[in-house]
């Protein structure tokens, strides 16, 4: 059951060394900006949490979000599909360097396998990436004259996502196209942690428009006026 | 014998156990009775297979909206902070694991936690709904059911002989005489009526109580 | 792309003897009568489209909807997961006497395998019926320690479906829990005829709200005050 | 040599193609260009992976809202009978086969229709993106691309040397010297530059062009 709690700092505490974190966003478009830097100023002063397998489209931009961890220390591997974006270079260095891991999926691909983890198929078959070698030593079948590649579920220990709307039970809504992953990262990860841009109370939002219902959700915390990534990037942000 | 529980009162002894702050699936029939009996306070959720989240009792009669239903086709009501879903979502909820219990009914239950619910075998019409997706999604399976068959025969089994549901997916069945666990394929006793001796319940059961001297009296009200 | 229909029948014209249809609906909720009924009349008519195979969760109610077209004889195959219902007397009578055909999927089996149909999933893998006389003789694989049975998708000739508000693009929104397995169908079918109790002007509805997508959707037709079927039975429906 | 058409007159061309009432997806870079060029009174529908379907174009600088982006993160508008959706979502419309038609770029084409526009090979970060499952999914899969590398090498070869995107996808490539469908495991030369002969063309692709007598000139206007 979703509750609200006080600080982006409480919030977090359930992230430890070595865990795996979701994190919605594509591109700017709702990457929690917020959590992201509360978890990294909480590493720069402790430590911990490092070792961590961060899962998103992309591996940061710039020196904000994801890129900021990446440059913190704290992010032992990505899995993305698209680890470039106008500025790279938090994670090609360190890549190019071996001092970062890469696991790349290809995008539907990695849509899919988040949904699964969050819907409890431990397996698909999809023809993405079939005769290419990101299928190499994947099992492979032939489904109605056609070949496919076997793909696995891929859950988290934590998602951290950013709702536009969430009522005290969870129920979230987003804004835009800042939709994205995020929804299928709070089905997928153990326990999933809002920044929200509102809290209102349940009834507030319309049964029908609900996009996370609130059974994907455990953490909520009011985030009242939100950065946004991009915004910042273009402003500047260092 | 004993005098034993009605449905209503294994219903009521099944709801004192509904965890705070669950996500429940009260299967049809029988085991929807159980919201009515849910303790005061306690915070439950109640999914149903059809798309709805935290819907609550049935509108008065002549009220009803026939597209606000539960899984039994009956008509329901919204609690503030309801949610509508497809299927496909809905049953993501189930079988990954994001409900606490799931509560159903059973024709048999063996000391593995194998259950069969679904089939008598050939010659009806086989129906099974989302029952086998439950078995295998919520995080504890509850069977509530008459202790034996209306011919007084055996329902919790050393092996079921009907078509299966599920494997070993029980965990707890409350029946008309008895409150019992399963753990490391054993029927663990937790409760019996007071009014009944253990050897009088073994032999109502096909596989074996265990009793490990923690047995409790199963008290509950006339309803 | 979604196109206006004037009618029932001439919405109705793309299926044919021995298709697949899908029809949306859980119980009442969500059946979508004035298009069955449409097509049950031109089949008495004209003696087709007749040998059809339909999925739905279930498999009629009375005389109304799937019953009838159970009734009169155009149904050679039902694939549902739950063929009774208060008064399942079309289905069962043809049933024990061997005159029609059950394909018994269970509930979340059938939506998975129509959303793995629209979504280009030939297979998956789900903990559904194992060790059950459902699994037998699918494949099935053991990951990370558990067993799973392979299901395949499941598509269709034809969806028939019954939605709230349509606008000329397409998009659709429900109604309630009338809303059920119709977002999966639309997905699933190559043509995808929806009845709409009101239709609008692109852009009237919100797309935040929109639940299926235009792409889903081909042929739309207005049916203003729909017949809800549950309704109709307890109204005494013959 | 004969004048090769610049990016900006392939992208014409190839819009020219765009099936009246139908869903596209424009790859990230170059292919995004084709919109601009789409045939009056023509009906197409916008697919972008990250979640919008019916997108319009740029908002005026200074308008961007960067939560309302294409997968390009390039700010959008939407057009009337827009949809938000998420990615899960958005990757059944791509490998379900409900768009009609997706564009791509290209490092190589071969003439079985394989694909390489991801990987230079070692050395580099590699990035695929949403190019493996669209190349899988649309119905008909477009190439825009220079005819040669930067060097003069043909891109146009009997096998890819590059990692694949995917296999026997492509179906039809826009140069900057000709167009050319992919039939039968062959190159199939529709159009060409008239002021190039089918020799010089042939020189500068390493497989076969099939000229079957009704090669069209391809003519685009100046842009």
């Amino acid at each position: 059951m979703a509750r609200i709690y006080p600080s982006l700092e409480s919030a977090l505490d359930c992230i430890e060394d070595g865990m795996a974190v979701m994190i919605g966003g594509f591109g700017g478009a709702g990457a929690p900006i917020e959590l992201i830097h509360a978890l990294v100023d909480r590493f720069k002063a402790t430590g911990s949490p490092g070792n961590l397998t961060v899962i998103n489209n992309n591996a940061g931009n710039g020196a904000v979000g994801i890129a900021a961890m990446i440059y913190a220390g704290m992010v032992a591997k990505m899995v993305c599909s698209f680890p470039r974006s106008s500025d790279p270079k938090a994670f090609t260095d360190r890549y190019l360097a071996g001092e970062i891991g890469l696991e790349l999926v290809p995008q539907g691909t990695l849509a899919e396998r988040i949904r699964a983890g969050g819907a409890g198929i431990p397996a698909f078959y999809t023809p993405s990436s079939f005769g290419t070698e990101i299928a190499e030593g994947k099992p492979q079948a032939e489904f109605d004259g056609r070949m496919y590649v076997q793909e696995r579920w891929l859950k988290a220990d934590v998602a951290l996502i950013k709702a536009e709307t969430a009522d005290r039970k969870g129920n979230l809504t987003y804004r835009k196209a800042a939709r994205n992953f995020s929804p299928l990262m709070a089905m997928a990860a153990k326990i999933t942690v809002v920044q929200a841009s509102r809290i209102v109370e349940p009834g507030e939002i319309d049964p029908e428009i609900v996009v996370t219902p609130g059974i994907f959700v455990n953490r909520i915390v009011e985030v009242a006026n939100p950065a946004q990534e991009e915004a910042l990037l273009r402003g500047g942000a260092k | 014998m004993a005098k034993k529980l009605s449905n209503a009162q294994i219903a009521w002894r099944a709801a004192q156990d509904l965890p705070d702050d669950s996500y429940v699936n009260l299967g049809i029939g029988f085991p929807e009775m159980i919201a009515k009996f849910k303790p005061e306070g306690r915070e439950v959720v109640y999914h149903t297979e059809n798309g709805i989240l935290d819907f609550g009792e049935a509108p008065p009669a002549g009220d009803e909206d026939w597209d606000l239903i539960n899984a039994g086709k009956k008509a329901v009501t919204l609690n503030p902070g309801a949610s509508f879903f497809h299927h496909a979502d809905s049953f993501a909820m189930v079988r990954g694991g994001h409900l606490d219990v799931a509560v159903l009914g059973a024709y048999e239950v063996a000391e593995n936690g194998d259950l069969a619910n679904w089939s008598t075998g050939p010659g009806s019409v086989p129906a099974v709904g989302g029952a086998m997706d439950l078995v295998h999604g919520a995080r504890q399976i509850w069977v509530v059911t008459d202790h034996t068959t209306k011919d007084g025969k055996p329902k919790l089994l050393k092996k079921c002989r009907l078509p299966l549901t599920g494997v070993g997916c029980v965990t707890t069945v409350y029946t008309s005489l008895a409150v019992i666990d399963i753990r490391g394929g054993r029927f663990v006793l937790r409760e019996k009526l007071a009014s009944m001796s253990l050897d009088e319940l073994q032999a109502l059961t096909e596989a074996t109580l265990v009793a490990d001297g923690t047995v409790k009296d199963l008290i509950v009200p006339e309803i």
